[in-house]
């Protein structure tokens, strides 16, 4: 694989561009792999991407229905922080954001991960509370963040509206090294270092069938024929249960669409990414100037990409409260994605009752910002044939054991 | 006496069209077998009127019934009256499964009058109000902006709305809001 | 943005009156059931692409539960129904069966 | 040079002069114009600059397509960015200023990037900026983000209003032109009640431009006789100005209205969004012209030749003197027409198609119009502006023939429909050869509720092109939307006639051979700088979808949404993949159509209706007594009464003080309040609970637990059982309707054959706590029949009765430890009871007390609260409340639950109280390390702190906290951690720390 870097451009510039090469391969699937990883989305190419780099296991092929990276990877709001309050999220989502920290570095590829930092309001008394809970334990997992006070927030979003009739702005919980990352680089970034260590991307290839011999997996059946494997990782937020359901068995989580929209480009105005999960609305503005906002999940399952507008007008009511300025912006395009929501609404990592069938699901409104961390768990569950320590707590044999990962107590109820 | 107020002390604003609070009502929740005779009986006594039909509102001498679910009813009478009416719904009831609740004090009234009452309401409810699907003797459960409310409408093109007595300020700020002049739609007319 | 039609008060809902409620026709384990009826009961979902059946609230209406018949991928309803049943009605049945011919959900086709 | 003519300008009142400012200049239009053709009427060709390279732009187009002509518009509370020229209609007073350059819009500094765009091939972000590590976020990221963006940030409160409107209809029309009139015409007639929208202040489109006859009449007199019919139909709802935003599930539509955008002096909502829904959509929403791929097609001058005519016909400017047209269809022609009718010169029209044109052609050269067929553009000379074109061969490489002077240049590259709303809700496309466009494929449409699809494209947007056939198709799509609602209209087809055109072909690139040196100037969006160089480089590198390459390149991401770019992008990534274009496929079409505001969005609710606040009876009082209000979910309820400048913490101490020392009062109101009542309510009441309440004799309280089915503690308050059959159920602030639902979904769905019926009395009462040892005192100072003796009314008794005036229930409950009555009263005589009582109590330096107070007094007593020792993981036995848990019942809901493996465990952290050794109060969310470190890296923790509070009684810090198991470590001294890293040592001891055995309350 040629490097990428300014001399490699200046150096194509000189002849128009023409000298630079496929950033992956389109090969046709072979026979057999050692490993199949079914979707091409962020999470199933940085388990292959580990696969190949922890383990050394690169005969894998990474087998997606539509283009990578076209899932969820590239329809979320591009944040990333890991200020999560129980241990297990806490480690995974940490060692997730330690990886975007080095991942432009590390696959030659400029994912623009920006550490803008990221802050949660508290606009109850009993928010307050939940956030103050969460710096204590983060002060325990290693997760850097403080509890800061509305001045503060101010002074790092000075459009915020501190005294909202409806909910003043009473602190917020700040990581300072949270931000957004570029997501769609994200996914090409690892597909190139994937194709580049040998592995198969085969993208426009639907998996129609699990093929099985004992109680384990044996291959899948494709739109491109069968194919061998001697071990299968599910990684297909939004179409899990429908994997599941062709695996045969069945899975803890609904499929629900999640919405997220996009202002026209303005000059930059806001530095940090903020969240307001009382009025629920969380807002950050990408390079090219827009203001990325994130929207709520329907209540119902739904496959068809698209949310119900009253979800879109709940968050931009809340934050024209919040964000006044907003409300001269205007809306240039909407969207959804369909995620997988789980019980707890923590995801799941872990084994299937087929032995050789792994998954890596239920990532809810959380899957980008998790990419790396789940990345790297999979592919040591997929090697191993075991959890390791980050994926142990996310086994799907939590439900029966009543073992929860519950990160909505933060939030606290009314009282 | 003088103890007694309404949750917003007869509020009105004077926009496109007139918004204002009615003051107290007796109102009282039924629950029970809305196809009995029993119900009808308890019905008629309380109030004159005859158990409404679905999404209907009734009208005897002592008071009006409104169809709230298919197993409950809110009686609406004058404040004053409550007491009696609860013992005469008590009484032809006695004996049936049922409940009567006096929700009076939980509950805030608006009037909409004058013209283009339609769409006050149009602006905030998720509900057909073209005159051919709403007119005098209809009553609906849906919400204003953000909170459930119910409304009917009278003979002369008003209407008149019961929420809960603890938003009746928001709900009298959103009513206000969408009655301001310059905000006519001309929709229904 | 659904509509869907109340079986008690008679409303075309739109789904701004209503609260979606989750899986339709599960059946509750309680003391003395296996856990893994129970984990089911609680947690397994059918999730389908295609026909499913749901619960749903007329909340800012009429208050009631009611159940409904929907396919998860192009939002066609083929029936709202009481809540008060164990399973589809036929009628209802019948119409998925137009559409889908062929279709199952649980032990329900 | 632009300039107004003295003639034309159908859309003008040329009697009425509009004054408005560009940059500071003061200018003048006519009222009709729209803001560029005012500007284009003052000869302001380059109106801004593009994203990424800062080159000048200029106006392209005449309709919501414009990619260029967006600006900085109005000042303060009014100011908006990115505010689209040719869709604003201008007003006097009207100020505006270009965007994204500096200093001035002449000398922009980022031009430099102009010369660097060599360096900057699509997607070089993802090549470099690498090294070192930090230098993204602080380097290179502040010179992307300074240099990208477009307008500038408001920084004023908005000053308009807007609102929402709900309709309901059978047909919505979306486009006023021709083909929605005639739809709408033929639907009206049914009397089936449609509205038709069209976005822009008048009907007819561009058909008078273009046009035509229709019932042996002009096509613009057509028009006005359709308007005069449906003006007539009481059915039919004409709004113009208001814009299909988008097409969503079951049949909703959501058309945004401009109320006063032109008329911002006047009263009313600045936009109002209608929220539609309706049985069938017609979507008339024409075509968009497409440019043509030759070098320097981005220079100010080069438009689209619909819009140089559009720009000549309505608004009586013209965009040059010598306008070039260089077109690959007959419709180009009909520009060359208009230039020649109005005076100006058309030195050449290029036909790139070897055959040339039909019957507009020959028009054209009959006028004296030179022609050159199979010719095109090899380059536009120019910079600011345009001076000249080199002519060469389409077939070529671009070697020139011929350089000719002129000031503008016409383009026009074909047809394609807007699909943009067909698509929205998954309405499906196909390719046309012939038209070489997208267009509806009416056999998928989208599907709606009843599987039968809803929406029905008409005229243009459906494809064909020509007058006849487009008004044929209107009208059957208006057809056909009554026939598929159950209607019928007998209206008959009007007979339209227009001169035949020869077939387009399609061009891409222009030359067709042309050579890198001229791919990387032939622009495909304009705004964010995309060129065929970059789209070709997309799909070299194996970019191959069509979805990547629009993202690797931002292709079709800009404010316009690629409606000028997709196609011609799609068909240069299409050829480098040498595939046909239908199978490289089509993106995503997204509302809305054109950007709308948040505002309007938002709609009514922003400021104090921005959410519902819910209000106690009592709640003035407490506004006009300096009380502090916490949100407690819609509520807001008194923090603490700070007096005399009193700090908060001092205040709750104060009110503390008071009420363990006489008597204190609080606002209670909040509590939900549920009756439950039938034959089977006490075996329902047995589910609900956790503890045994069918066993409650009337007249006594208890105190339950309810669980959900998961095990875990979501609810508690005392239940009053008032006679045999009926149970009052008091629940905690703000969960009064979720468990009123709860309550219903097991009654409707589970339970259905039992007999019992609930109802929400919540804000029936008014209900204030007197406490502390005067309570009675006061009470009985009131007077009234009710007896409230410890003999007549015992600690966990409620009793009904006049106290004073007032119709009361009280309830001898206790959260405080205190002698405690709660006294329900109807909600309307709230306000006066509280003052009574105040009065009465006044002897006894009476005061109210907030929630602080609550929950200090009730951590002194141990007793937990939900949301702060339950948070959703909690089961009620690790807060050692096993003795509200029947073990006698077989089953309430949660018992299943709790009998699984992690809840059964004995190892479960349990509640105890922790006193600091230092007295000092521990943080909020502390918690208890243990030692080591688990797999994770992450210090092991044993426990931690559920409520922190300093207490007045005790003078000291309390707190309650889980602990693994904390019940077998009484006396052990444990640690809590800070965020600053210091450690508190803590005893563990009993949670009750006041009046362990309840002598106080029970007095």
């Amino acid at each position: 694989m040629r490097r990428y870097s300014a001399f490699a451009i200046a150096r194509e510039a000189a002849r128009f561009h023409t000298g630079w090469e496929r950033a992956w391969r389109s090969p046709e699937p072979k026979k057999k792999y050692d490993v199949i990883i079914v979707g091409a989305g962020g999470h199933g190419l940085a388990t292959a991407f580990y696969l190949g780099k922890n383990y050394g296991i690169t005969n894998v092929a990474i087998i997606e229905k539509g283009w990578l990276g076209g899932g969820n990877t590239g329809r979320n709001t591009t944040i990333i922080r890991s200020n999560y309050l129980q241990d297990p999220s806490a480690a995974l989502y940490e060692k997730a954001r330690s990886l975007y920290e080095t991942m432009s570095q590390d696959l030659n590829y400029n994912v623009m991960f920006s550490p803008r930092g990221v802050i949660m309001l508290a606009q109850t008394e009993s928010e307050i509370r939940g956030y103050q809970r969460t710096a204590h334990a983060n002060a325990l997992q290693g997760v850097k963040t403080e509890f800061i006070g509305p001045q503060r927030v101010k002074e790092l979003v000075p459009i915020i509206n501190l005294d909202g009739p409806r909910y003043p702005v009473l602190g917020g919980l700040w990581q300072e090294r949270g931000g957004t990352g570029r997501h769609d680089a994200v996914a090409w970034g690892y597909a190139r270092a994937c194709s580049d260590m040998g592995m198969d991307i085969i993208q426009k290839c639907e998996v129609t069938g699990v093929r099985q011999e004992g109680g384990k997996v044996t291959g899948v059946d494709t739109t491109k024929g069968p194919i061998d494997c001697d071990k299968l990782g599910l990684v297909v937020a939004g179409n899990s249960g429908d994997l599941a359901n062709m695996a045969g068995f069945r899975l803890p989580m609904e499929s629900v669409a999640l919405q997220a929209l996009v202002s026209e480009p303005i000059k930059p105005c806001m530095d940090v990414v903020v969240m307001a999960n009382t009025v629920h609305g969380y807002m950050s503005q990408s390079d090219k100037g827009e203001m990325v906002i994130g929207g709520g999940t329907d209540g119902f399952n739904n496959y068809t990409q698209r949310g119900s507008f009253h979800h879109v007008e709940e968050t931009v009511r809340a934050l024209v409260e919040t964000f006044p300025m907003v409300s001269r912006l205007k809306m240039l395009r909407q969207w959804g994605g369909i995620v997988d929501v789980t019980g707890d609404r923590s995801p799941v990592i872990g084994k299937t009752p087929l032995g050789n069938c792994f998954i890596n699901a239920g990532w809810g409104t959380g899957g980008f910002k998790a990419i790396p961390g789940g990345g790297w768990a999979t592919a040591e569950l997929i090697a191993k044939g075991e959890p390791g320590p980050l994926s142990a707590e996310f086994g799907m044999e939590r439900f029966i054991e009543g073992r929860f990962i519950d990160e909505s107590v933060a939030a606290g109820v009314a009282h | 006496m003088s103890n007694v107020v309404s949750a917003l002390a007869g509020v009105s604003h004077a926009g496109f069209a007139k918004i204002e609070e009615t003051g107290l009502n007796g109102m009282i929740t039924v629950r029970g077998d809305l196809g009995s005779s029993e119900m009808a009986a308890a019905v008629k006594a309380a109030t004159g009127a005859s158990v409404p039909a679905i999404r209907k509102i009734a009208a005897g001498d002592k008071g009006r019934v409104a169809w709230m679910s298919p197993d409950e009813l809110l009686v609406i009478v004058a404040y004053d009256d409550v007491a009696d009416t609860m013992a005469a719904l008590n009484d032809g009831l006695s004996g049936v499964h049922a409940l009567v609740a006096n929700v009076s004090d939980a509950r805030a009234v608006f009037r909409i009058s004058g013209d283009n009452t339609r769409e006050v309401l149009a602006k905030v409810s998720p509900v057909d109000l073209s005159s051919e699907a709403f007119g005098a003797g209809d009553f609906r459960r849906s919400r204003i902006a953000q909170v459930a409310a119910a409304f009917w409408m009278n003979d002369d093109n008003s209407f008149e709305v019961v929420c809960f007595r603890s938003v009746a300020q928001y709900v009298f700020d959103v009513l206000r809001v969408s009655s301001d002049k310059g905000g006519e739609v001309g929709f229904f007319s | 943005m659904l509509t869907l039609k109340c079986p008690y008060c008679g409303v075309d809902a739109e789904e701004t009156e209503l609260h979606a409620e989750g899986e339709a026709h599960l059946k509750r384990f309680g003391p003395g059931s296996s856990d893994d009826d129970f984990e089911s009961y609680l947690f397994m979902r059918e999730n389908p692409k295609g026909v499913h059946f749901e619960r749903w609230r007329h909340q800012s209406g009429c208050g009631k539960f009611f159940h409904a018949a929907r396919c998860t991928m192009t939002l066609q309803v083929f029936g709202t129904y009481p809540a008060q049943t164990l399973e589809p009605p036929q009628d209802i049945k019948d119409k998925i069966s137009a559409t889908y011919p062929g279709w199952s959900w649980r032990e329900f086709q | 040079m632009s300039t107004r003519l003295a003639s034309g300008g159908r859309l003008l009142n040329k009697g009425k002069q509009v004054h408005f400012s560009f940059n500071g200049k003061q200018l003048t239009g006519f009222e009709g114009d729209t803001l560029a053709s005012a500007l284009l009427a003052n000869d302001q060709m380059m109106i801004g600059r593009s994203f990424k390279y800062h080159r000048p732009r200029g106006i392209v187009a005449s309709g919501a397509e414009e990619p260029n002509a967006l600006f900085n518009m109005g000042e303060g509370g009014k100011f908006e960015p990115n505010q689209r020229a040719t869709t604003t209609e201008l007003f006097n007073g009207l100020s505006c200023a270009s965007q994204n350059h500096w200093p001035s819009l002449e000398f922009d500094i980022g031009a430099i990037n102009n010369h660097m765009t060599r360096f900057f091939p699509a997607g070089f972000y993802y090549k470099t900026f690498m090294f070192p590590a930090f230098a993204w976020k602080h380097v290179f990221e502040p010179i992307v983000r300074q240099s990208a963006g477009l307008g500038k940030a408001p920084k004023d409160r908005d000053v308009d209003t807007y609102e929402h409107f709900y309709a309901y209809v059978d047909v919505v029309i979306i486009g006023g032109g021709v083909a929605g009139l005639q739809a709408a015409k033929a639907a009206g007639a049914s009397g089936a009640k449609v509205i038709l929208m069209e976005q822009t202040p008048h009907w007819g489109g561009r058909a008078p431009v273009d046009g035509g006859d229709v019932d042996g009449m002009p096509v613009e007199d057509y028009i006005t006789t359709l308007i005069n019919d449906l003006k007539q139909m009481p059915n039919v709802t004409m709004r113009n100005r208001m814009m299909g935003a988008g097409v969503y599930d079951h049949g909703y539509v959501l058309g945004y209205e401009r109320v006063t955008d032109h008329t911002p002096l006047e009263n009313g909502p600045r936009h109002r969004l209608w929220r539609i829904r309706t049985k069938q959509i017609v979507t008339a929403t024409g075509a968009i012209e497409r440019p043509l791929s030759f070098a320097g097609n981005d220079i100010p001058g080069v438009m689209l030749a619909s819009a140089v005519r559009d720009y000549v016909v309505d608004y009586g400017v013209s965009i040059g003197d010598r306008t070039v047209v260089v077109t690959n269809n007959d419709d180009a022609y009909r520009t060359a027409i208009a230039l020649k009718k109005a005076g100006l010169e058309v030195p050449v029209v290029l036909d790139a198609r070897a055959s040339g044109g039909g019957a507009l052609a020959e028009e054209a050269k009959a006028l004296g119009i030179r022609v050159e067929n199979g010719k095109g553009i090899a380059k536009v000379k120019g910079g600011k502006r345009v001076t000249g074109v080199a002519i060469c061969a389409q077939a070529g490489e671009g070697s020139v023939l011929e350089e000719i002077k002129c000031d503008a240049v016409a383009m026009s590259g074909g047809w394609s429909p807007v699909v943009h709303l067909w698509s929205h809700c998954g309405g499906k496309l196909i390719w046309d050869d012939a038209q070489a466009h997208f267009r509806p494929d009416a056999t998928r449409p989208p599907k709606g509720a009843d599987g039968e699809g809803f929406v029905i494209p008409a005229g243009i947007a459906n494809g064909p092109l020509d007058l006849p056939a487009v008004l044929a198709d209107a009208h059957a799509a208006g057809l056909a939307a009554v026939k598929a609602i159950g209607m019928t209209s007998d209206v008959t087809a009007p007979v339209a006639e227009e001169k035949p055109e020869a077939a387009m072909e399609p061009v891409w690139l222009m030359p067709q051979g042309a050579g890198p040196k001229l791919r990387i100037k032939t622009w495909l969006d304009y705004q964010n700088d995309v060129k065929v160089s970059d789209v070709r480089l997309a799909a070299q590198e194996g970019y191959e979808s069509v979805e990547h390459t629009k993202r690797y390149t931002t292709l079709g991401m800009a404010t316009d949404q690629g409606k000028l770019s997709n196609i011609n992008g799609l068909a240069t990534l299409a050829g480098q993949l040498n595939a046909p274009i239908p199978a490289v496929g089509t993106t995503t079409f997204r509302p809305p159509y054109t950007p709308i505001s948040f505002g309007a969005i938002a709609g009514e609710a922003r400021d104090e209706v921005f959410q519902p606040l819910r209000r106690t009876p009592i709640s003035g009082w407490h506004a006009d007594n300096n009380a502090f209000d916490e949100p407690v979910g819609q509520w807001r309820r008194p923090y603490c009464y700070p007096q005399n400048g009193e700090s908060h913490a001092d205040a709750v101490k104060r009110e503390i003080n008071q009420t363990r020392t006489s008597v204190g009062l609080l606002d209670a109101s909040t509590l939900g309040k549920i009756i439950v009542k039938g034959p089977d309510a006490g075996k329902f009441m047995d589910m609900m609970y956790t503890n045994m309440m069918s066993t409650l004799k009337p007249g006594k309280c208890r105190y339950g637990l309810m669980c959900n089915e998961n095990g875990f503690l979501m609810d508690d308050g005392v239940v009053a059982r008032i006679d045999e059959d009926t149970f009052l159920c008091h629940t905690t602030t703000g969960g009064a309707e979720r468990i009123h639902g709860w309550m219903e979904d097991w009654l409707q769905c589970e339970w259905w054959d039992w007999k019992v019926y609930t109802a929400n009395v919540t804000e029936q009462y008014a209900q204030i706590a007197v406490v502390g040892p005067n309570a009675r005192k006061v009470i009985e100072k009131l007077g009234g029949d009710m007896d409230v003796s410890k003999e007549a009314l015992a600690f966990m008794e409620w009793k009904d009765g006049k106290i004073g005036d007032f119709d009361a229930r009280a309830y001898r409950i206790s959260f405080s430890g205190e002698l405690s009555y709660e006294i329900a009263v109807p909600a309307s005589q709230g306000r006066a009871f509280w003052d009574a009582l105040l009065e009465a109590g006044a002897e006894f330096g009476i005061m109210p007390y907030g929630t602080e107070g609550l929950h200090v007094m009730r951590a002194e007593k141990g007793f937990i609260m939900i949301g702060d020792e339950t948070d959703g993981t909690v089961i009620p036995q690790d807060l050692n409340l096993n003795w509200a848990i029947s073990k006698k019942k077989e089953d309430f809901l949660g018992k299943r639950a709790q009998l699984r493996d992690h809840m059964a465990s004995a190892d479960r952290w349990k509640l105890v109280g922790l006193e600091t050794l230092d007295g000092s109060v521990i943080p909020d969310g502390s918690y208890i390390p243990a030692d080591g470190n688990n797999a994770n890296g992450q210090r092991n923790v044993q426990g931690r702190v559920t409520s922190t509070y300093y207490s007045p009684t005790l003078d000291r810090g309390i707190a309650m906290a889980l602990v693994h198991n904390g019940l077998d470590r009484m006396g052990d001294v444990i640690e809590c951690n800070t965020v600053s890293g210091t450690m508190i040592k803590a005893k563990i001891v009993d949670p009750v720390f006041y009046d362990k055995e309840g002598e106080k309350q029970n007095v």
